[in-house]
Order: structure tokens, then C-alpha cells, then sequence
């Protein structure tokens, strides 16, 4: 039967994950673990933690860091975040945002997870527990067993430099046919240090190598987006399920990448 | 085991033991009979749960009972003080519900959206519902009821 | 990219009540000393009203206000044999089974209310305000629950009735299909405009609309709710709902709501709705019953749109954005029509 | 009255059929707000689950995780260890395990188990139900309920499952297909002769078109608590459409008089048509039978998507027969009713939707071949529209393409075939309180589409009847499908009394006269038909459909 282990600090709480004799799951948000308690499919030993460094936005130079345990709805509250805004309010419904944390977004199966997409694009870092910081995009690679994520940090990307698009068959609130951000960077007019992200795309949110290649040391116009929309598709895998298939995602990721760039363009 | 839970419910303060791994729905329901949250999925993706925690809408069936000691919760039961609140008087006038099940989780919605912006726009109030799902309305009665009140055009 | 709107229509007409009947109801009212009534059905009320429209038809057939009556529903140990809430029999069946009854009752009522004013029950009349008086002559009157308290504690009466309906079973023809299935029909009529994304097959629906004859609207908000509701489940039939998204293969059911997905709010197109009343015979006060029939005609007036918008027609439903935009690259683009 | 509500119109267009009514009531025709809308907007509406008991159980059930598989064993001994298990039932609790929904109206054979105990037939079909004392208790005992299973070859398409040598889903059905009036595999409908009348058209277009599978997906899932009621009785507290329905499922199968069963419900969060089929009732009751507590049997939403009854898909065929001025004169229906692994509701769909053919026109020739075919997926049952909007969808989404082969408008295509009153319908009667066309007016008005001048001013009430009224001189009928080993029940031997109607309300118009006469009571409702065709052999009833028992 499901037990819940509340510890004061975050180091406390990453030991009791690693150790004792069952498995164990950390409730961050709720939105994921309780799902699956209520299924009855989470592990029996529930796992959380008060510690306040958790909650912490803090921005200091260029450089943004949020914990893992701020909420959705918490970072459409920044005032500093704007540039968050549009993702953060593309995920759930109302509820979902005042509970669903970013520590909790990097690990949600597919279709969820667009939160991460943007960080991926941002190049944030995740600073886990004991083990240093890892770049979000690279967690996403194995997430089988999560490691505790006490916040993520990047650099607070320049003024029309981010763009993030979701498309949902359900408005306002849906999950991701697919979700794409954007980092472009500009140098006397040429993009440099190009990322793209993509979700729903692959088994885990993860970069779009196609349309960086096609992006970086390109003039950002017209005849760039069109070329990196061809590419935009390559490398990835994405999955077929209730709402499309592989088919229908790679058909429409090109599409979907040339519109956000062209919007990224058109507002400098 | 059996652990005790103790919250103040619409402005009461009640207590009763939590299940192992119940979450603050059946809790609240099973517990301390506030039946006004209704099982919709249990996934967190219909919003019939919908009640107020600590003056934040959550999905009650998303939130581990034991979690919710000392907190604030307040529920459609609680709207009417005897009388009816402005929502309630709209949703009625407005035919703003069919079989009635979604609707205590959607004026926990709308009245959470009114206590931050007393005059929304259609979007915002839009917004505001897209996590409660009703199978029977079409939705837009329950917009209307939710805009009226918003401009103070209620037909008492 | 380029959006391309259309527009598509269709008719439809529908079936009230079980078909091939068989399919009873039954009713019963009595009122309180103090002449408030109390209707006992088995009925169920899952949405469509039940308790409120058979409520307003024993009223109106009590001739009482509809303050003055109450529908108790469904307790197997007081409300009497009904088939159930489907086919769109409710109305039809159980309203008609509600004025058997409360004629019964208010026959009594009038009984009781001719002893009182010493008249000829035959010359009295209801004004349904809650005052029983001569025909002509409003002034020699005597209230209802004056009536039903003489009825109780002097007269030793009971205001009380009961009710059935029933069309009875009617007989197929295994070699013809000659059969009589249903005693009267629903129509409606809808126009759609959508627009459909020719880059992602994406269809909006933009504007519905429809006319409905629904025999009488005995309550016309009640009428509102289904048509409103049901032409938006109409819509989420057409182009977002299945539980089997690879029929006939059964991969990928959706299993929460996130993956059986259905029109948000969002997504809500201007439906403008006129209701046309041509009475059924043998309907309650001559209403029918509009719940079901109201989300039939958006399915083919979606498909048939999207045709009109860019050329391709969609025979399996739903019409996801994937089956647009693969008859779109098989067609070798839109073609549109205009033809409405 | 006219009421604009976000930009949606709401209109009583009044002026039509107005000498038809008498639109001064007193309640009748009022916007009265719902009696239960205080209930629902204080959360005080009492649905099923809203009623609370001491102690009260949860069931869950064990079930098939393939398509198609025959039941080696189920070992139930380790999961009866599992904390806070009560009991454990199988197939061999229920009284009485197999059922079919009609059978109530002696309509089609039993076929269905509550609980399967030698074979299921769809993914998710129950063979055990685990009672413990919470819901996650009985969640976790399923899954230690061990069962072997001997899987077979599946067939989930309906045209496949109707080929020679396709998987047997039911046995007692031949070929996959249910059997009408112990005679024909399918339902006929034969009105004139389509095949004729095809040689002499200008135009001949044909169609395919499939209706998807759809959950009717209420907000409250489907299910019940029953509990024991003093003086041996039990008291069911369910979600139930039909309140006798269930209360007589559960005492047919659990062999309990119906004096012994309080079934309370009435207040539904949803329902749609997925709330008829009376799964929960009986198991709960047995639940509480057999532990003397009340017991809670729920879908949850998985289940309730994926293992409750959707909506069938079905498949239409169409070819209609077209003159150039637009007139159809042939149409000619081939149906398959995808009615999953058992029957449910889909047979007597069938019937409906071939009595509502060939949709609201008046066309001389009309040929209908419907299947009600099993397949191995999750048995479909009655949703919203049941029997008439899929094959809607494809007659309405067949008239577009032929409007677009004639060049027509197709408002004025609709208009031009429209039935209208007093016309002759293909199952046999009169058509009557028509308004097909006043309905496509009143849209095309409103979209500002002009449609041609005769058709603008046709009405429902004008130029039907006369030669429009007439059977076909000739029918042509053929004994395709014949069964044999197969015999019909009869209901009407079977309690089908038909009271008289004493007090049958009818409205009265009081100005002119209603459009038709009252339905007598024998008549069903609908004119006395002229006499049938000499080709129509002796009527079987309705209750024949419930098909056959083995001789």
C-alpha cells in the first residue's frame, strides 16, 4: 500500500529515493505520480520534500534559474518570465498549471513534456542532486530513472530571439500533435548558436538537427526558413498514437517550424 | 495505515483519516462528506473534481489527501451562504446545465477566475473553463452565465 | 499556406420513441391536502430534462401552476414500469403517460371543487393560477387547495391518477421489411462553413446554421440545451472523436480525455438555431423529443463542407486533419468548389 | 422569442404550421428553468455514487488482455491473500450467467456471461471480479489473479468476419452474423425494383462510407452500489437509462424476484446511450449478495473508453439511380453493423435504421440488405441517434455527390426528393406531420443561398399523396440469405397484451383539424397501411427477430 515519506530537505529526500529496500517515487506537482496512484500502478513508497530551495525563481545577470518545483502557474506570474509565458500557458488546463511543476515536465511521457521542449531550446542545465548539472537535453535521453532535479538554469534569451509553437487538436486546452521552440540568435543578421526543439517528435522532447544545420550561419529570411523547413523533419522519430501518426507528424513539422520562424521573423 | 487528516472546509474545520494513498477526492467525499466534487477520470484531465486549495484551483483527485492537512479548501457546497451566489443564479437562468455533473467543478472554475478578474473577457473566461469538460452544453450557456455575472447582468 | 472556406448541407428527419413500439410508460400523480402535486415516475433524468418537461405537462394538464408540482424520480418502489431514457421515447411516451394520469387527478379535483361550489363538475373550469371556478363566472371560484382539502378531510376523495402509454408492438416483414416503426418524426435541417488548412488538413468550423421541427417545444430553453448541445457533439463526431482511431485495428485507443478528444471551448462555432413546431398527433401537447436527432446532421454537413472547401471528400469519419491532408496530396492539391 | 446568446441566435419561427397549434398555453411552451438545476448548481443533485454507506466494498474486475482466447484455469489463491480482498467472484457465482439485453422483450437469445468462464471474445472481457475493502485493495488483487489463457485467431473487421473460414466469435451465429426472424442472415428491405429502375436512370452513383466507433463519454462514469435493505431485500443505487431495465436484468440473472430488489437512480451525469446495457447492477447486487455488504461496482475512465459500449462503427454501401432534372428513382442500401463480440442492442438497431430508409425522401425504389456482424472487439451498444446517424451520415454525404453529378444546388436537391405528406415510404406506411422541406427553406433563407422558385414555395403539406401514395405495382423479392436449423420466437404469445388505451391523449388543434387522425392503439400509430403487396409472405413478429433457438 502506498506510504508518503515527507523529508525537510532536498539531500534527505535523494537519499531516501536511492535507498530503502522498495522502490520509491517523487511527487513533485502530483499531476504525474498521483495519476499513476490512483491506477495503482506507482511504486508503494511516495517520496517528497518541503525544502523552499525547491520554489526559488531567481535571476541574476542573464542568468534564470527556476526550481524544480515551481509551477506552471508560477512562472506565468513572473513578471521576468514573459518570454515563458506562451509555454507555460499552452500546458493543461487551469488546475493542471497550479499544480504541474518544470522538475515534474521533464519527466512526463509523452504526449506531455512541452515545458522541457523549451528548455531543451534555451540550453537550460538541470543541477540535480548530488550529481552535479546535466543539460536538460541530454536527461531526456535516458529518463527510465530519473535523478532529483533541483532547478533548472540557462541564459535569459535576447528580445525576439525565443518563439514556441503547440499544435493541439482541442483549443484552448490540448495535448501536443507536436511543439516546437526556437532559440535564433542574431549576428549582424546571421543566425548564430541556433537550437531547435521539438516535443511529441521522438520518444522524449529532443533537437531538431535538420533545421539548425539549415538555420546557423544563415541570413534569417525567407529563403533560410523555407530551406530549414525541408530539413526540419530529419532525424527525428516521432510516435503514432490517438492523435496522429508518425506519417502525419513528420508531413507537418516543416509546416509547423516554417510558421514559428516566420512569425520569429516578422517580430523582431 | 490510516492517517489523520485535518482541513477547514468551506470555512469549517473537519477532520478524518486518510487511506493510504487517497487522494483528497475520496477523501473529501468518503471522508468528510462533501459530495458537491464529483469523479470524472481520475487522471486529471476532466476537471469534475475541481475544488480550491488554498485559493488555487487544483484537481482534487490529483492531490494526495494527507498533503492537504491544514490546508484551506473550498468546494461548490460552499457557494451558497444560504443564498445563492451570482454564479449559481447565472448558471440557472442561463440553462447552463444538463445532467449537472460537471457543473461543481465548473463554478469552483469560474468562481476562482472571478475572485482575480472581476470582468473577463470572453477568452479569458474561455480560459478559464478549458479544464473542465462538459458532455452536455456545447459550452457556450455556461460562457454566457459566466459573462453575465462578469457584467453584472444577472435576471434575478 | 492558404485557407479555404466552405460550406455544406444537410437534411435529416428522426424517429421519435422505441421502434416498432412495445414499449410502455406509466405515470402517477396525486396531490397533498393542501392541493400541491406530486408526480411518481421511474423515469430517468440523465441531462435531457425528463423531470422538468413532465413536470410542466402535468401542470398545464392539472391546470395547476408548475410551482405546484413535483417530479419524483426514479425509485423503483414508488414510480411505476417505464422502458427507460433512450430512443427519444421519454417526451413522447412518458409525457403522454403524465396527461392520462393528471387528467385523472384533475377530474377529481373538479369532482371535489363541484361539491364545494354545489355546480356541475362539467362547468368548471381551471384558470391555472391555482383557482378552479364556473365557466363565465370567475367570481363563484374556490382554490385548489380549498378543493383538495374537502377532498381529503370532508369528501373522501383521492385526487390521485394513473397513466399509461403504450404503441404496441408492431410486426416486421422478414421478405419486405413492411413494418410500422415509429408514429412520428423530428427534422432538421444544417448548413456548416469551415475552413480547411491546406499545409495540415486542419478543418475549423466556423459557423452552423440549422433549423430543427421538433413538434411542439414545450419548453423552448430545454429545446435550446439539446439542439446547442447536441449540434456540438454532432461536430465533435465528425472531426474529433473515435475510440478506435486505426478502425478497424483497435491500436491506440484512448484511454483519458486527453486522448479522446472532443471540441473545447476553444473551438466553439456561432450556431444560430431556428426551431420550427409542427405538432405529432399523438405527441404530449403535441411535442416530439429533439435529443438525439440534433447532432445527426453536422456529421455529413462537415464532410460535405470540407468538399465544397478544397475538393476532397472524407467517407470515413472522423475527418482528422491526416485523412484531409492525404486526399489533398492524392488529389494533388485543393480544389475548391463553391458550390452553396 | 429570439435570444442571442455569444452571437448564437436562438429563434421560434412561429409562422410555421401555426393553424396547427394552439400556442396559448399556460405552461405548456414555457422557458420554465429545470426543476433539478437548484440540485446540480449546489452540488446536492444525488447521482449514484453520492450515497454513502458504512463500510463499503469496491469491485474491480480480472480482465482479458486478448482479442480471442479460450480460459485454460483462474487461480484466485494468491490474490485472496492480498490485503483487504473479501471475496473473489467467477462465472460460477452468477446464478444465472448468460444474458442478452432484449431478452426482457423476449429479443434475441442469451449470449453474453457477466462473467465469461470458457472463452472471451474482446480485449477486456471479465471473467473475475475482486471485492476488497478499497478501491486500490481491489485494484492490486487483480493483478495478482492468475489466469491461463489459450488465445485464438481473431477478426475485428466486419466484411472479414463474414468471409468463409473467418474466426467463429459466437458459435451460436452462423457465419458471424445474426439471424432476422429465424429465416435471413440479414434484414431485408424491398420496396419496388431497384434494379430496373437503375437500367433506366441517367445517372448511377455509388458510395462507401464508414461511421467510426464513438464512446459516449458522460462525465459520470457508469456504475452502481447496491447494499442490503432490511427485510431481505437489496437496494441498488445505479446509473442506470432505464431503471425496470436493470432491475429486470439483475433478477433475471441473479434468479431474484423483482419484489426483492429497490432500485433507486434517476439523476445521471451523462448517459447518451452507454448507461442501458445493466453491467453494473447485477454484479454489485451479487456483491453484496454474497458478502452481506454494500459493494461499489464502477467503470473508471479507461474503462469506461475502452471496455464500455461505444457506439458501433458501421459501414454503408450506396447506389442510387439519378435522372437528370435531379429526381432519384432507385437507391439501394448494403449496411454492416459492427456489433462486436456480442449483441447487446445492435440487432434491434438494425431494424430501426431499415424502418428509417431510405431517409426522409420519397424514392419508388428502395432494396436494403443490413448485417448485424460480430466481430472480436468491444460489443457495441445504443448511443445518441442509435440506428440512424451513421447511416445519416452516409445518406446525407451521398446526396452531396449527387447534387455535384446532376450539377444541382443541393438544398434544392433535398427539396426536389423531400417526402412529403401522404406519400408512400418504403417500410409500408403513410408519410404524415412532414417538415423536411420547411427546415431546408428556413436554412437556405438564412445562409442567403436562392434556390430555384418552385422549390423556394413547395411545402410538406402540398403535392404528396395521389400517385406518391401508391405501393409499387412490382416488388421485387428474392430469398438471398436464407437460414435454415433456425426458428422464431413469438412475443406477442408471450405476454404482448395489447390493452385497449383508454384516455390516450392526442392534441386537438382547435382551429382545423390535426394532419392526420389519432394513431389508433393497433395501428401502432400510423395510418392502417393498404393492403400489402401479394409477393409479402405471411408477417412474422417482431419479437422474431429475437431470433431462433435451435431446433
Amino acid at each position: 500500500m502506498t506510504t508518503l515519506e515527507t523529508y525537510a530537505t532536498l539531500a534527505e529526500a535523494a537519499r531516501a529515493m536511492a535507498g530503502g529496500q522498495s522502490a520509491a517515487a517523487y511527487l513533485g506537482g502530483g499531476t504525474i505520480v498521483m495519476r499513476e496512484v490512483n491506477a495503482g500502478t506507482a511504486p508503494s513508497r511516495i517520496v517528497r520534500t518541503t525544502d523552499p530551495v525547491l520554489s526559488e525563481i531567481r535571476l541574476s545577470g542573464d542568468t534564470v534559474s527556476i526550481g524544480a518545483g515551481v509551477t506552471m502557474a508560477q512562472v506565468l506570474a513572473h513578471r521576468d518570465l514573459g518570454f515563458l509565458h506562451p509555454v507555460a500557458r499552452l500546458i493543461g488546463g487551469p488546475q493542471v498549471r497550479n499544480m504541474g511543476t518544470v522538475g515534474g515536465n521533464l519527466f512526463a511521457a509523452h504526449p506531455y513534456g512541452d515545458f522541457a521542449v523549451a528548455l531543451i531550446a534555451l540550453g537550460a542545465r538541470a543541477h540535480l542532486v548530488g550529481q552535479g548539472a546535466r543539460g536538460v537535453e541530454d536527461l531526456m535521453r535516458d529518463r527510465s530513472r530519473p535523478p532529483l532535479v533541483a532547478a533548472v538554469e540557462f541564459a535569459r534569451p535576447r528580445q525576439g530571439t525565443f518563439g514556441f509553437l503547440k499544435v493541439s487538436r482541442v483549443k484552448p486546452k490540448g495535448v501536443s500533435v507536436l511543439s516546437i521552440a526556437a532559440l535564433i540568435p542574431r549576428d549582424g543578421g546571421r543566425c548564430r548558436g541556433v537550437r531547435v526543439a521539438y516535443g511529441a517528435m521522438g520518444p522524449a522532447p529532443m533537437r531538431g538537427a535538420g533545421a539548425e544545420r539549415a538555420l546557423e550561419g544563415q541570413m534569417f529570411d525567407a529563403a533560410t526558413i523555407a530551406r530549414a523547413a525541408t530539413q526540419a523533419a530529419e532525424g527525428l522519430d516521432p510516435p503514432t498514437d490517438a492523435l496522429a501518426t508518425a506519417w502525419y507528424r513528420r508531413e507537418v513539422a516543416g509546416v509547423h517550424l516554417r510558421r514559428l520562424l516566420e512569425r520569429m521573423e516578422r517580430t523582431p | 495505515m490510516k492517517t489523520p487528516v485535518t482541513l477547514t472546509l468551506n470555512g469549517a474545520e473537519r477532520a478524518a483519516f486518510a487511506d493510504p494513498g487517497q487522494n483528497l477526492l475520496e477523501f473529501l467525499r468518503r471522508g468528510v462528506g462533501d459530495l458537491s466534487p464529483k469523479y470524472g477520470c481520475g487522471q486529471g484531465t476532466c476537471g469534475a473534481c475541481t475544488v480550491r486549495m488554498n485559493g488555487q484551483t487544483v484537481l482534487s483527485c490529483l492531490v494526495l489527501a494527507e498533503m492537504a492537512q491544514g490546508a484551506t479548501i473550498e468546494t461548490a457546497a460552499g457557494l451558497a451562504t444560504p443564498a445563492m451566489h451570482p454564479l449559481q443564479t447565472a448558471f440557472m437562468d442561463h440553462f447552463a446545465a444538463q445532467c449537472g455533473y460537471c457543473t461543481p467543478g465548473m463554478l469552483v472554475s469560474a468562481k476562482a477566475l472571478l475572485d482575480r478578474n472581476a470582468t473577463p473577457t470572453r477568452d479569458e473566461v474561455i480560459e478559464a473553463i478549458s479544464g473542465n469538460l462538459c458532455r452536455c452544453t456545447g459550452y457556450e450557456p455556461i460562457i454566457a452565465a459566466i459573462l453575465s455575472v462578469a457584467q453584472g447582468r444577472i435576471r434575478a | 499556406m492558404a485557407l479555404h472556406t466552405g460550406r455544406g448541407f444537410a437534411a435529416i428527419n428522426y424517429p421519435i420513441g422505441m421502434n416498432l413500439g412495445g414499449d410502455p410508460s406509466q405515470a402517477l400523480v396525486h396531490a397533498n391536502p393542501d392541493g400541491k402535486f406530486t408526480v411518481a415516475l421511474s423515469a430517468i433524468d440523465l441531462g435531457q430534462g425528463m423531470k422538468s418537461v413532465t413536470r410542466q405537462i402535468a401542470a398545464e394538464t392539472l391546470g395547476v401552476p408548475v410551482e405546484d408540482v413535483y417530479v419524483d424520480t426514479a425509485d423503483s418502489d414508488t414510480g411505476p414500469h417505464d422502458m427507460g431514457s433512450f430512443a427519444s421515447r421519454g417526451t413522447h411516451r412518458m409525457g403522454n403517460a403524465v396527461i392520462m394520469a393528471a387528467k385523472e387527478a384533475r377530474s377529481v379535483m373538479l369532482d371535489a371543487a363541484a361539491e364545494e361550489l354545489e355546480v356541475d363538475p362539467a362547468d368548471l373550469v381551471t384558470d391555472g393560477r391555482g383557482n378552479i371556478h364556473v365557466k363565465g363566472a370567475p367570481s363563484r371560484s374556490i382554490t385548489t387547495m380549498a378543493a383538495a382539502q374537502a377532498a381529503q378531510f370532508k369528501q373522501g376523495r383521492t385526487i390521485a391518477g394513473r397513466g399509461i402509454f403504450l404503441i404496441p408492438l408492431s410486426e416486421v416483414d422478414p421478405d419486405t421489411g413492411e413494418m410500422t416503426p415509429v408514429s412520428t418524426f423530428a427534422h432538421a435541417a444544417m448548413l456548416v462553413t469551415v475552413e480547411v488548412d491546406d499545409e495540415t488538413g486542419e478543418v475549423t468550423v466556423t459557423d452552423m446554421q440549422s433549423a430543427y421541427e421538433v413538434g411542439r417545444a414545450l419548453n423552448p430553453r430545454l429545446v435550446e440545451q439539446q439542439l446547442r448541445g447536441g449540434a456540438w457533439m454532432g461536430m465533435s463526431h465528425a472531426a474529433w472523436e473515435t475510440t478506435e482511431p486505426y478502425y478497424p485495428a483497435r491500436d491506440h485507443g484512448p484511454v483519458d480525455f486527453n486522448s479522446y478528444i472532443m471540441p473545447g471551448p476553444g473551438d466553439l462555432a456561432p450556431h444560430h438555431i431556428s426551431v420550427l413546431e409542427r405538432p405529432a398527433a399523438d405527441g404530449p401537447y403535441g411535442g416530439k423529443g429533439p435529443g438525439e436527432m440534433c447532432a445527426n446532421p453536422v456529421l455529413p454537413a462537415v464532410v460535405n463542407a470540407v468538399f465544397d472547401a478544397v475538393g476532397v471528400r472524407i467517407d470515413e469519419l472522423p475527418v482528422t486533419p491526416e485523412k484531409v491532408l492525404r486526399a489533398l496530396q492524392a488529389q494533388g492539391g485543393a480544389k475548391p468548389r463553391r458550390r452553396l | 422569442m429570439t435570444d442571442m446568446v455569444g452571437g448564437n441566435m436562438f429563434e421560434m419561427r412561429k409562422e410555421f404550421f401555426r393553424d396547427e397549434r394552439d400556442d396559448n398555453l399556460n405552461e405548456v411552451g414555457k422557458p420554465t428553468r429545470r426543476q433539478d438545476i437548484p440540485g446540480h448548481v449546489t452540488g446536492r443533485s444525488p447521482f449514484f455514487d453520492d450515497h454513502l454507506f458504512d463500510g463499503l466494498l469496491h469491485m474491480r474486475c480480472v480482465r482479458s488482455p486478448h482479442h480471442h482466447a479460450r480460459l485454460r484455469r483462474i487461480d484466485t489463491a494468491e490474490a485472496e491473500k492480498m490485503p483487504g480482498v473479501v471475496r473473489i467472484l467467477q462465472g460460477r457465482d452468477v446464478p444465472r450467467n448468460l444474458n442478452t439485453l432484449l431478452s426482457l422483450l423476449d429479443f434475441g437469445i442469451d449470449d453474453e456471461p457477466l462473467l465469461s468462464d470458457t472463452k472471451v471474445a474482446y480485449k477486456g472481457e471479465p471473467v473475475a471480479a475482486v471485492i476488497a475493502q478499497t478501491e486500490a485493495q481491489a485494484r492490486a488483487a487483480v493483478q495478482k489473479v492468475r489466469v491461463e489463457w489459450d488465445p485464438l485467431p481473431h477478426v475485428l473487421d466486419v466484411e472479414e468476419a463474414i468471409k468463409p473460414g473467418a474466426p467463429v466469435v459466437l458459435d451460436i451465429y452462423p457465419n458471424n452474423k445474426f439471424v432476422y426472424h429465424g429465416k435471413y442472415d440479414h434484414q431485408k428491405l424491398r420496396f419496388g425494383d431497384v434494379e430496373a429502375a437503375f437500367r433506366g436512370a441517367d445517372h448511377i452513383v455509388e458510395g462507401r462510407y464508414q461511421m467510426s466507433p464513438i464512446e459516449q463519454a458522460p462525465i459520470e462514469t457508469c456504475g452502481a452500489i447496491a447494499a442490503p435493505e432490511q427485510n431481505d431485500r437489496y437496494v441498488c443505487y445505479t446509473s442506470t437509462q432505464g431503471l425496470f431495465f436493470s432491475l429486470g436484468t439483475a433478477s433475471k440473472v441473479l434468479t431474484m424476484p423483482s419484489s426483492r430488489l429497490h432500485f433507486i437512480g434517476g439523476t445521471v451525469g451523462g448517459g447518451f446511450g452507454g448507461k442501458v446495457d445493466s453491467i453494473h447492477e447485477p454484479l454489485a447486487i451479487l456483491g453484496a449478495m454474497l458478502t452481506g455488504r454494500a459493494v461499489k461496482y464502477a467503470w473508471d475512465r479507461e474503462e469506461e473508453m475502452q471496455v464500455g459500449a461505444p457506439r458501433g462503427a458501421e459501414r454503408w454501401y450506396l447506389k442510387d439511380g439519378v435522372m437528370r432534372d435531379g429526381r432519384i428513382v432507385a437507391r439501394k442500401f448494403t449496411g454492416y453493423f459492427d456489433s462486436g463480440a456480442y449483441t447487446r442492442l445492435s440487432s434491434y438497431a438494425i431494424i430501426k435504421g431499415v424502418g428509417h430508409l431510405p431517409g426522409p425522401y420519397t424514392i419508388p425504389n428502395v432494396y436494403a440488405d443490413v448485417y448485424c456482424v460480430y466481430t472480436n472487439r468491444t460489443p457495441a451498444t445504443a448511443m445518441r441517434g442509435f440506428g440512424i446517424t451513421a447511416v445519416d451520415f452516409a445518406i446525407e454525404t451521398h446526396m452531396d455527390k449527387v447534387a455535384d453529378v446532376v450539377g444541382m444546388n443541393p438544398i434544392d436537391l433535398r427539396i426536389l426528393n423531400a417526402y412529403r405528406d401522404g406519400d408512400m415510404k418504403a417500410h409500408r406506411r403513410i408519410a404524415k406531420n412532414c417538415a423536411l422541406i420547411e427546415c431546408a427553406q428556413v436554412v437556405a433563407q438564412k445562409a442567403g443561398v436562392t434556390l430555384s422558385p418552385a422549390l423556394a414555395a413547395a411545402a410538406s403539406t402540398r403535392d404528396g399523396g395521389g400517385a406518391r401514395a401508391a405501393l409499387p405495382a412490382f416488388t421485387a423479392t428474392d430469398e438471398g440469405g436464407r437460414v435454415s436449423g433456425f426458428k422464431s420466437t413469438n412475443y406477442a404469445k408471450k405476454g404482448g397484451r395489447q390493452p385497449d388505451m383508454p384516455g390516450v391523449p392526442a392534441y386537438q388543434s382547435p382551429r382545423t383539424a390535426p394532419p392526420t387522425p389519432n394513431p389508433s392503439p393497433q395501428g401502432g400509430g400510423e395510418p392502417t397501411p393498404p393492403p400489402a403487396t401479394p409477393v409479402r409472405t405471411g408477417a412474422m413478429r417482431f419479437s422474431s427477430l429475437s431470433g431462433f433457438r435451435r431446433r
